[in-house]
């Protein structure tokens, strides 16, 4: 999962906002869109797979400029 | 072959998912002499969907003339050629996507463009233009704002990604299309002579080749999909949309660059509706060959896809070539220095038919006499619409809605009328900096490199008033293509057309396709414009209410000097302010039917169409052409939607100057109340509005008066006004306000709905 | 000898004609670099084009970085070498870290192709070389994420060592929210690397070296980089 | 979280799966790259919330065309 830092304006975020009380959701505060990258590892150890995840985000997935990551496995060797 | 197992003959409702009716069945069993097996169902059901077999509608086209001595390919291959000279020439086609994007805006509209694109890819061609004619209900609703901007984006995310301009188009909003988006793309493209691609596949033994995307389970049965009507099941037929990757498009149009034109390429072809089964099998029957194709060969995306998916599937970015044998393992290298898969799927045999092993076992082998001409010749039944009893004199001459100004407000801030830039303004319509004259005027206009000469290019629909009267309506869609050639000093080269019509089984559409289809063959002969290709859309109809005829023509022409070309507007204070051709016909010399005047009067066209003298129309283009190239009009501009009214107000705000004019018709000894308005935006056909130096006046006289070419001088450009003496009068900033405005004002409401706005992939 | 430009091309990139018809225009010499090697094949210039690299899937410009030419680029502008990104490789020199910042959805959530005034804020760069400080060049823009976006830190930096090289403006030079067509921030057109030898921009000058296209201010860019090479 | 249907064609993971094997992420074997949206909402009934975020999925969050969603609450009404 990786989004936009909270200092970063998020103009999508700001229209989905407005389109949502347009349609009466006025409950819906603020709202942020990111990305949900879902990958399929070939089965491993664990450990290692949170490391190389990892390394894929910083070096690939996600921009540190502007965006943060998360992320995590799940069984069958899924991660996201 | 028999069918495998079951002997069972396919129920009504199998036959109805495909499309066929019991009749087309029971002649493919004749035609075959036995039953054909499931698969072998699939594939005539596809190939003999309408929109593959133009089963309706091939009869009627036969009228269209084709021919010309610039004319190097008709119809019949994936996009025609005309002859610019030199070595060069150009192809060029429109499809519609109507179907798929009223389902899913962003990725019908923008696989509309890749599929148009790789038309003129696989002629060996590289693309140079897009263009794109819209149409959508009034945006009023949300529904239908919402569905413009994404078709909008769709377009241009395609376009855009893959660098090739999109320079031109029309948009168009009525309610009669809110149930059925109308979505046209064209595409241009140039090729020297010798690198010209042909779609056909010959000489036993060759190999085919497919290259591009894995093929998935994407809009299995598209085909069938766009010759059915939309209905709620339109839902659950889903699957049918593609999601397109224009990235892909671009590697494979670099890599089909680097082939063409290369003695071992043999034929080339797209997969378009109904995937490989009709690439393959119309290939192979323009080759006058057969092909055999093993589905395990072809890589999918999916597991478990069995040979009616793969046969049928429509992915995305994918062409089949064959090559001579020996050449196919050069060939996948060239693709994958692109990052593309290519594999050897099958081969030609001489035996005229479609065979597909699954494994090596035969699962499908149907004549081409069968599948890709047997398919019985549809005539639905066709009634002549009673003509409408005309209501003369015009209800808006009697009794007008408005004061003349503010009718002319009115019009000029209709977004039919009003400036499109809300929209090319999101499309690039400059890539490959040979765009010189782009979006937003008469035609676009591209320079051809190393020459004097451009292209002219522009996109038209039949006139509104081709409901009153489709024949005459879609001729006077050609003239008015015509004169926006003309108003660049372009003489046509040919058209390309795209039918978009409601259900063929109601009496009256088919008598409207019938007639639409004699004024296109009527007009493209009087004009000498030839029709190059084009491509038919029927059902565009919901809950039994079908569109109205809707034809859109696509012209090229040649500008002969790009040096000449005329300058937008109004720009130079004190030039001379002219209307060249006949300033008004019908009574008082006012046309109101099917005026957009009375569209937003009235809701809907009343009245007769106006009047069209094709003969007139040519002498007027042929003396504007000849005017331009003498440099003898500062700036030129053809009166179509919204009249004089309109063209005056453009001109305009285009070259920033106002202007002081007397009406071009003398006022009728009792003129009717509703007559300034009319003058102003009545759509009387066949006009030109320029602005000339005073210098020129006596040269342009002399040619017009020889070529027969009525012109009146109406008065002068300069001020801050657009005054029509005992007419109206309106400020030039109002004027421009309402052209510039109308669009981004319609749209500025919230925008609601699914995606926001999203695509499948981001654009630079 | 003629000045060499290498024009960059990754499988995506559309803008490498055009930039190599603007090289060839200002007098320089246009080869094509891919994106798969790692040669610079004797180019005295290099030119990231417009377009959109490996489908600018994920993120603009983010693959793209990776690819083994990029390597060569890197070195070349550590070298001290004129690279000049423009558009898509403005984006790329971002992502690849040759450049401050980066590049975002454009503020309207659509893309733009429209004419846009730009005032010269620096000339340090070779491409400016030529010009004046408050210029005002007109070029177009054509991209659906342009608006720069760089952390408060690094803008002041960046300010202060005068290596915002451009921003959108009126046709006077004021700055003003209507002529900023993508939002970014400061109204930063492009910006330097700290030696200037970089350049990355988001609108295209090799679309404005025409008369007949409507400007010839971009062409500029590419004569002064020439100029800056070869000592009279 | 809105993701493209199993079935529709993601041309986005495609080329990140590439781009991940070219930087010898060998063990990758699919990508799908969907959008994640978090929305903040005004305290309320944690029932309620579910079912209005399930509206906004399927009214405008989510594009049934070709997409599938799923969503979970945090404490402090956060919905992703
Ligand atoms: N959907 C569109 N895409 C691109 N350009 C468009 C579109 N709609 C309108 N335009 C441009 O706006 C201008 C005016 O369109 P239109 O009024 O239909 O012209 P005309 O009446 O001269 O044919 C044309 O230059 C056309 O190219
Ligand atoms: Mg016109």
């Amino acid at each position: 999962m990786v989004r936009l830092k909270p200092v970063v304006n998020d103009p999508q975020g700001l229209v989905v906002t407005e389109a949502l009380h347009a349609l009466g959701y006025d409950e819906v505060e603020g709202v942020r869109v990111g990305k949900f990258i879902s990958l399929e590892l070939g089965d491993g150890d664990p450990e290692r797979a949170r490391a190389r995840v990892e390394e894929m985000c910083r070096r690939l997935l996600c921009n540190g400029v502007i965006e943060d990551y998360r992320f995590q496995l799940s069984e069958g060797g899924e991660a996201s | 072959m028999s069918r495998a197992g079951t002997a069972a003959p396919p129920s009504r409702e199998e036959l109805r998912q495909l499309a066929l009716t019991e009749e087309e069945y029971g002649s493919a069993c004749r035609q075959l002499g036995r039953e054909p097996n499931q698969l072998e169902l699939g594939l005539l059901g596809a190939l003999w969907s309408e929109h593959c077999s133009y089963k309706t509608s091939k009869r009627l086209l036969g009228q269209l003339p084709s021919a010309s001595p610039r004319v190097v390919q008709g119809p019949g291959e994936n996009a025609g050629v005309v002859d610019l000279g030199g070595g060069l020439l150009c192809c060029f086609k429109m499809e519609s996507h109507n179907h798929p994007s009223a389902v899913e805006p962003v990725q019908g509209a923008a696989t509309g463009v890749g599929g148009i694109l790789r038309d003129v890819i696989a002629m060996g061609a590289r693309p140079v233009a897009l263009l794109d004619s819209i149409r959508f209900g009034a945006l009023e609703d949300a529904r239908q704002r919402q569905r413009f901007a994404r078709v909008v984006e769709g377009i241009g995310w395609y376009g855009n990604c893959i660098g090739v301009p999109t320079v031109g188009g029309e948009t168009y909003f009525d309610q009669a299309y809110s149930e059925n988006c109308l979505v046209n793309a064209m595409c241009v493209g140039l090729v020297e002579q010798g690198r010209l691609a042909r779609a056909l596949a010959r000489g036993e033994g060759n190999p085919v080749l497919l290259v591009g995307a894995d093929t998935g389970r994407d809009g299995i049965h598209g085909a069938t999909f766009a010759s059915v009507e939309l209905d709620r099941e339109a839902e659950e037929r889903r699957p049918a949309v593609q999601v397109g990757n224009p990235f892909l498009e671009k590697c494979l149009l670099e890599a089909c660059q680097e082939l063409a034109g290369d003695p071992d390429l043999v034929g080339l072809q797209d997969c378009g509706a109904a995937g490989l089964s009709s690439a393959c099998a119309e290939m192979a029957h323009r080759g006058g060959s057969g092909v055999e194709i093993e589905v395990q060969r072809v890589s999918r995306r999916e597991r478990g896809m069995g040979p009616y998916e793969v046969m049928l599937s429509e992915s995305q970015e994918r062409m089949v070539l064959v090559v001579r044998e020996g050449a196919e393992e050069r060939f996948r290298e060239r693709f994958r220095r692109w990052g593309l898969r290519c594999d050897v799927i099958g081969r030609v045999i001489a035996e005229p038919c479609l065979r597909v092993t699954d494994g090596g076992r035969p699962v499908a082998q149907l004549p081409l006499s069968v599948l890709v001409a047997g398919v019985p010749p549809r005539r639905p039944q066709s009634r002549a619409e009673p003509a409408p009893a005309a209501s003369s004199p015009d209800p808006l001459l009697e009794v007008p809605p408005w004061p003349a100004e503010e009718a002319w407000l009115r019009v000029l801030g209709s977004p039919n009328c009003a400036s499109s830039r809300w929209v090319w303004r999101q499309y690039d319509h400059q890539v490959g900096d040979d765009t010189i004259v782009g979006p937003g005027a008469d035609a676009a206009v591209l320079r051809l490199r190393g020459r004097v000469q451009g292209l002219a290019l522009s996109v038209d629909s039949a006139h509104p008033s081709a409901r009153l009267d489709p024949r005459r309506g879609t001729a006077m869609g050609l003239a008015e293509g015509l004169r926006n050639l003309a108003c660049v000093g372009a003489e046509p080269l040919g058209v390309t057309d795209c039918l978009n019509f409601g259900d063929p089984d109601s009496p009256l559409v088919m008598w409207q396709l019938e007639e639409a289809v004699a004024g296109l063959a009527e007009a493209a002969r009087e004009l000498g414009v030839p029709v190059v290709s084009g491509n038919v859309s029927l059902h565009n109809q919901y809950q039994g209410r079908s569109i109205p005829p809707t034809p859109s023509l696509g012209l090229v022409g040649l500008v002969p000097d790009l040096e000449r070309l005329p300058r937008p507007g109004f720009c130079v204070e004190g030039d001379l302010v002219a209307l060249l051709g006949r300033p008004g016909a019908g009574p008082e010399g006012v046309e109101l039917g099917g005026s957009e005047y009375q569209r937003l009067a009235s809701g809907q066209p009343s009245g007769s169409a106006p009047e069209l003298d094709l003969a007139a129309e040519r002498r007027a283009a042929e003396a504007v052409r000849q005017a331009v190239r003498a440099r003898l009009l500062r700036s030129c501009h053809d009166c179509s939607l919204g009249g004089l009214g309109v063209a005056l107000a453009e001109a305009a705000v285009w070259g920033g100057q106002g202007a002081v004019v007397r009406s071009p018709l003398a006022p009728p000894e009792r003129p009717s109340p509703g007559w300034a308005a009319a003058v102003l935006l009545g759509e009387t056909q066949g006009r030109y509005l320029a602005s000339l130096d005073p210098g020129r006046l006596a040269e342009l006289e002399r040619a017009l008066a020889a070529a027969g070419v009525p012109l009146a001088v109406l008065g002068r450009v300069g001020g801050e006004w657009l005054e029509v003496s005992g007419v109206a009068r309106i400020p030039l900033a109002g004027a421009r306000e309402r052209l510039e405005g109308a669009l981004p004002g319609a749209m500025a409401g919230p925008a609601l709905g699914a995606g926001m706005g999203e695509r499948a992939g981001p654009v630079s | 000898m003629t000045t060499r430009f290498g024009i960059a091309v990754f499988p995506g990139t559309w803008s490498d004609r055009d930039c190599a018809h603007a090289a060839e225009l200002a007098g320089g010499e246009a080869v094509f670099l891919w994106h798969a090697e790692r040669d610079l094949r004797g180019a005295d210039v290099v030119v990231l084009p417009g377009g959109f690299a490996y489908g600018d899937y994920l993120r603009t410009g983010a693959i793209a970085r990776f690819a083994p030419l990029m390597e060569a680029v890197r070195e070349r502008a550590r070298e001290g070498g004129p690279v000049l990104g423009i558009c898509n490789g403005f984006q790329i020199l971002c992502e690849a870290g040759l450049l401050p910042g980066a590049l975002l959805r454009n503020q309207s959530l659509q893309f733009r192709c429209q004419p846009v005034w730009l005032r010269v804020e620096s000339c340090r760069t070779p491409f400016l070389a030529g010009g004046e400080v408050g210029q005002v060049l007109r070029m177009p823009i054509s991209h659906g994420e342009g608006r720069y976006y760089v952390d408060a830190g690094t803008l002041r930096q960046l300010e202060q060592e005068g290596r915002v090289a451009l921003r959108y403006s009126e046709a006077d030079g004021r700055l003003s929210p209507d002529a900023n067509p993508n939002g970014s921030l400061g109204a930063i057109a492009g910006v330097s690397n700290a030696e200037g030898n970089v350049l990355g921009m988001m609108p295209h000058p090799e679309r404005a070296c025409e008369p007949l296209l409507g400007s010839s201010d971009g062409l500029r860019l590419f004569a002064s980089a020439l100029a800056a090479l070869s000592p009279p």
